[in-house]
């Protein structure tokens, strides 16, 4: 369903991204591991139209939406939930939810139901200014946002960052909910211990380049591999 | 009165001075004039007339051979949109052109300011069309065609006290124009002098453009007459402002109001303001005068104004100046030239003597615009 | 050597205007490169302008001896300004110092007796060109050497992230004070300057439009090092009198049609110390 | 009392005049982060343009005053597209955005001279509503009446725009973080443009009904306006419209009674003084919150 190959991307002279390829299925969720400055939110970044790629494909249900601006990939069906949330600050938390509207994907109501079903605490706060809440609430609405534009996949850039233990069990919960729902996930985590535990299929980054894959029980059993590459 | 005849007897000192010094001419070539316009920026809608009149004139003069045979006379052009900055740039570059060998200049007292000590240095004759600071012109170098107004505005004071006898009087000023205030004080001063309570004085700023409430402020001190000294988009605006707000009695204009333009503009709500004026198309009484008005009607689709009429005997005194010369004139021997004139000639003014290097106009008339567009004495019917 | 002569007399002027613009310009280029916005280099310019002016008119002495006295009277005002100003945040000290710029022509409008009020002052003094020239030369060395200096740097690393700054020891607050104490000296410099370039000075002298000569020269020029400041004034001076000479009818708006092309394709400037390095770094993996 | 009650109201429509205006530099400032320079010219494009519009082709009022504010619009858009949209697309920050503005100052004064001949022109009697009613014998004059309307409504319209509709939000997530908008699937280019027309558009039924009840149509309309319009959006908030509208009216105000009982050399004095107070006051104007600074 998303398939991306021969990806690279550079910020001014570094190279930051070479030739990557990986495949998120319908219903799937894939995690890509690696260390701090592996590439792994460029590669996000790339995939989602936040940072334009030098080269590669992203085909997205057998379209190339590589060269597109952000907001068409979104309109696409591939929404980003960015490392740093960025949500809209100013705008209440149902203001930022209901911007997704622009998408244009699926009834408005029903997707709020869904939001607010999946995180009841947005809902308790739905008058918020959002840039006023905790990091964990900060971190929901990005998800909400993000699940309003009804995507066909969902990248999740560290969604772990920054946040309490609790906060991010309860996090976790909801990412494996929505999996259940058919949802499918590509997951950036630098904590591979919780991203395999939830996975099915996870590959490992290294200086920009994909150096293993695989099933997500088999890498976590290879303990020497991960040692190597995510330290 | 006093003063007319002084200026009577000047002019007929330099009505018999002047035929005498003519020599064998000038040698055939081009003569330029270095003329810094004003023909963007805040004030060049009367930047504009100055400049075509100055044009017209240097055009006559050549055409006509006055100046000897294969005389050119030319202005070389350099705009300042009134910034000081550029204004004296423009006169360094025309100081530092061998081919010229006059130069005029500015609106603005503070472009005046900035050009006269560099012309000074040098040596350059400038002849100034329209600043009204005291004391600019400084013989032989510094020259002023601007007809000062001061005398005027309280000629026409006194008259409309005269014909109107009102009992209070209010002024409008812009407080931030120099000139403005002194011809405020003036008019006032005369008013008084008649009799006149000052009830309310009334001050704006030139870069104002709403005037409803100062209207509304000058309609409270409840006079008999209003009198406004400002400069012409102000004036305009005061004046809608008045009769909008239903003030029906006497208001008292200045030079300002002349130029075909601002009936143009305001149409009837202008009528019946007196002013004063040493030049009008309309009431153009002399042959030089009713030349004057044609050409510059054929050459530029409107009639001239106060502005171009000043512009235009700029190139003219500058002229006269370089007939009493022969061969290569150099800015010295024009800049004494044109200290030697008591009379400008000809002029479109029915006469126009030079006094200390300012120039005077014999007459004033008191006109006011009529319903239909016209200017005519005021009162009407006198 | 006629030619070479007139050409000389023609253009000293735009040349001195063009010195006296760099040095408005390094004023406001001086709290640029704390990473501060600020228009208030024209009211120094028009405090030390008009005390400078005052004090040649009344002890008859010549504008050398009066720049002291500028630069004591811009650096008093812009440490005023910047005991109230340095409390705002990012673009509100821009809007404040803006603001100040309209004050400063309502102050000098009402305060003749220092200023002239609306009839203006006439300073019959005169300075030669070379020794404007040699001035701007001096200042150009002082900036060099603050550069490099342990200010410079501080003032760079406040510019760039004042939160780093202060985490490696560097008081954002007083180095952007420092900024607006030379900003200030340079400023109330640069209005005496310019008060005897024009030898005329006006309540419009110092207002809104040298506000902008200054801002656009320093960021035409490039504000990322001093020496953008004295290009850019070169360049915006020279600017009109170029439109004056090639489309005498048009000269404003081909003035504004040459801004807004620089602007385009220049962003950073005339001056970019960034792409320097870049070609210098591309230069030596070439090698 | 009688004289206090009109200069209010005078104060009433100057300010109107000055609100109506500053909403629209502040909608570009607060939605684009522009220190638009430029601003002032839409107000005398469009006056211009209004005028062409009733002397050239003769329309009737209403049809001419949308001309001039569909113009100002059309204006904004262009000089948007022109010197703001490559900077945008460079990433090059809010300085050179206030230079390439000021080069449009520069060009479209110049331009707007020439389009009048370099005179101040005025739309002729009867082209608009001159009738003066009364109330009591206080005069109430129909232009002074429209204006106050036109700004009410003016406000009342965008602030629902801005604050309570989908747009509004867009609006102001565009101006937060152009990214952050997109990622819910904005565009944050037509966002831009439609607040640049909006601005344009607001801007210039201020220079419209400028021109009409001043009676100066010229290049120097905008730039009062500008000034006092810059001093209304800091006072009032640059974020929200009734704050920028509320600070409009209250300046008209100062103004006209510091000049009727004070000095007319302090009037603009104390409307900078007041703005720089304000400022070091209450930087973030009359309504402003707690805010967040464009990220």
């Amino acid at each position: 369903m998303l398939s991306v190959s021969a990806l690279s991307a550079s910020y001014g002279a570094i190279r930051a991204l070479s030739g990557v390829a990986l495949e998120v299925t319908e219903r799937g969720m894939v995690a890509v591991l690696g260390a701090n400055g592996a590439g792994k939110s460029t590669l996000m970044r790339s995939i989602a139209g936040l940072h334009r790629p030098v080269d590669g494909r992203i085909l997205l249900d057998g379209r190339d939406i590589a060269s597109m601006p952000l907001h068409r990939v979104v309109r696409a069906g591939l929404a980003l939930v960015p490392e740093g949330r960025m949500v809209v600050a100013p705008l209440t938390v149902e203001e930022n939810l209901r911007l997704s509207r622009y998408a244009g994907r699926g009834q408005e109501a029903d997707l709020l139901a869904r939001v607010y079903d999946l995180f009841p605490r947005l809902k308790e706060r739905r008058r918020q200014v959002s840039g006023l809440m905790s990091g964990g609430e900060q971190q929901m609405l990005a998800i909400g946002r993000a699940l309003m534009t009804a995507p066909r996949v969902l990248l999740l850039d560290e969604p772990s960052m920054g946040l309490a233990p609790a906060i991010v069990d309860q996090v976790f919960a909801a990412i494996v909910t929505l999996h259940r729902q058919g949802q499918s996930i590509l997951l950036v985590e630098q904590n591979a211990e919780i991203a395999l535990s939830v996975c099915e299929h996870a590959y490992v980054m290294k200086r920009g380049e994909i150096v293993a894959a695989g099933p997500a029980a088999q890498l976590h059993a290879d303990a020497a591999l991960l040692e190597a590459y995510l330290s | 009165m006093r003063i007319c005849w002084r200026m009577a007897a000047a002019l007929l000192i330099g009505g018999a001075a002047m035929p005498a010094a003519h020599a064998d001419g000038l040698a055939a070539g081009d003569y330029r004039i270095g003329f810094v316009t004003e023909n963007t920026g805040p004030i060049a809608f009367a930047g504009l007339s100055y400049y075509h009149g100055a044009q017209l004139a240097a055009e006559e003069i050549t055409a006509s051979g006055r100046l000897g045979a294969g005389v050119k006379l030319t202005l070389a052009d350099k705009e300042s949109g009134s910034d000081p900055a550029r204004a004296i740039q423009d006169m360094h570059q025309f100081i530092a052109d061998r081919s010229i060998l006059a130069t005029s200049c500015c609106i603005l007292s503070a472009v005046a300011g900035s050009l006269k000590p560099i012309v000074l240095g040098a040596g350059m004759p400038l002849v100034i069309f329209g600043a009204t600071a005291p004391g600019l012109p400084k013989p032989p170098v510094v020259y002023s065609m601007t007809i000062l107004p001061g005398p005027k505005d309280v000629a026409t004071a006194q008259h409309a006290v005269e014909v109107m006898h009102p009992k209070t009087a209010a002024y409008f000023v812009s407080a931030d124009n120099d000139a403005f205030k002194a011809r405020m004080a003036a008019g006032q001063h005369a008013v008084e002098a008649a009799g006149v309570k000052t009830v309310g004085v009334v001050s704006v700023l030139s870069s104002d453009t709403d005037f409803t409430a100062p209207a509304t402020q000058a309609i409270g001190y409840a006079p008999d007459m209003i009198l406004v000294y400002t400069t012409q988009t102000p004036a305009e605006g005061i004046i809608a402002a008045l009769r909008a707000r239903g003030y029906a009695k006497t208001i008292v204009g200045n030079d300002v109001l002349s130029p075909a333009t601002v009936f143009k503009k305001m149409g009837a709500t202008v009528a019946d303001v007196p002013f004063p004026i040493s030049f009008s198309a309309a009431l153009a009484a002399t042959p030089e005068a009713k030349a004057f008005v044609a050409a510059y009607t054929k050459k530029f689709d409107a009639p001239p104004d106060i502005y171009s009429a000043q512009g235009y005997q700029v190139v003219q005194f500058i002229a006269q100046g370089l007939h009493v010369l022969s061969g290569k004139p150099t800015r010295e021997s024009l800049g004494a030239a044109l200290a030697q004139i008591k009379s400008v000639e000809p002029n479109v003014y029915g006469g126009e003597p030079m006094v200390d290097g300012q120039a005077e106009t014999k007459d004033t008339v008191i006109v006011a615009w009529t319903k239909d567009g016209a200017i005519a004495p005021w009162p009407s019917g006198k | 050597m006629d030619w070479l002569s007139d050409t000389w007399a023609a253009y000293q002027s735009t040349l001195g205007f063009a010195a006296v613009n760099a040095v408005l310009a390094l004023s406001t280029y001086a709290v640029l490169s704390a990473g501060v916005l600020s228009f208030a280099s024209v009211s120094y310019a028009a405090f030390g302008g008009f005390l400078g002016a005052q004090v040649m008119l009344h002890a008859g002495i010549g504008p050398l001896l009066a720049l002291p006295a500028a630069i004591l009277a811009g650096g008093v005002l812009s440490f005023l300004v910047a005991l109230i100003f340095l409390r705002l945040e990012g673009h509100w000290m821009a809007l404040a110092s803006l603001a100040l710029v309209l004050i400063t022509r309502v102050v000098v409008l009402n305060a003749p007796a220092l200023t002239g009020g609306v009839n203006g002052l006439s300073i019959p003094v005169e300075l030669p060109i070379g020794v404007l020239i040699l001035l701007l030369l001096l200042l150009m060395l002082i900036f060099q050497r603050l550069a490099v200096s342990w200010y410079g740097i501080a003032a760079r690393a406040v510019r760039e992230d004042p939160a780093v700054a202060a985490s490696l020891g560097m008081s954002p607050r007083r180095v952007q004070m420092i900024a607006f104490l030379i900003s200030g000296a340079v400023g109330g410099a640069g209005g005496v300057l310019l008060a005897v370039m024009l030898q005329f000075l006006s309540p419009d002298t110092y207002f809104v439009n040298i506000a902008f000569t200054m801002i656009a020269s320093v960021v035409l020029g490039g504000s990322y090092h001093w020496a953008g400041a004295v290009a850019g004034a070169a360049v915006f001076t020279a600017l009109p009198v170029i439109a004056q000479a090639v489309v005498p009818a048009m000269q404003d708006v081909a003035n504004g049609v040459a801004l807004l092309l620089i602007m385009i394709f220049l962003p950073r400037g005339l001056i970019d110390p960034r792409a320097w390095r870049r070609r210098r770094a591309a230069r030596r993996r070439n090698a | 009392m009688e004289l206090f009650a009109e200069q209010v109201l005078n104060g009433c429509a100057l300010g109107a005049l000055y609100a109506l205006f500053a909403i629209g530099f502040g909608l570009v400032f607060a939605t684009l982060g522009i220190l638009n320079a430029a601003h002032g010219t839409y107000a005398s494009w469009a006056a211009i343009a209004a005028l062409a519009a009733t002397e050239r082709l003769g329309l009737p009022f209403p049809l001419a005053v949308l001309a001039g504010v569909v113009a100002g619009g059309l204006l904004a858009l262009f000089v948007d597209q022109v010197a703001f949209q490559p900077l945008r697309a460079r990433g090059a920050g809010m300085l050179a955005a206030l230079i390439t503005s000021i080069a449009f100052w520069i060009i479209l004064d110049s331009l707007a001279g020439f389009a009048t001949g370099q005179q101040s022109l005025s739309f002729p009697q009867g082209s608009y509503p001159a009738r003066m009613y009364h109330l009591g014998t206080m005069p109430l004059p129909a232009m002074q009446l429209l204006t106050i309307a036109a700004m009410l409504v003016a406000t009342f319209g965008i602030h629902l725009l801005v604050r309570r509709s989908r747009f509004g939000a867009a609006m102001r997530a565009v101006g937060w973080n152009g990214a952050a908008a997109a990622l819910g699937g904005v565009n944050p280019r037509m966002v831009v443009l439609a607040t640049a027309f909006l601005a344009g558009a607001t801007s210039g039924l201020a220079g419209v009904l400028a021109g009409i009840s001043t009676q100066n149509v010229s290049f120097s309309l905008g730039e009062g306006l500008l000034l006092k319009g810059f001093a209304a959006v800091v006072v009032g908030g640059y974020d929200d419209v009734r704050g920028a509208a509320i600070a409009g009216v209250a300046l008209g105000i100062a103004e006209v009674i510091t000049a009727q009982y004070l000095s007319t050399s302090l009037r603009d004095g104390i409307t900078y003084a007041l703005l720089l107070g304000f400022l070091l006051v209450r930087p973030r104007g009359l309504f402003g919150r707690a805010g967040f600074v464009r990220a």
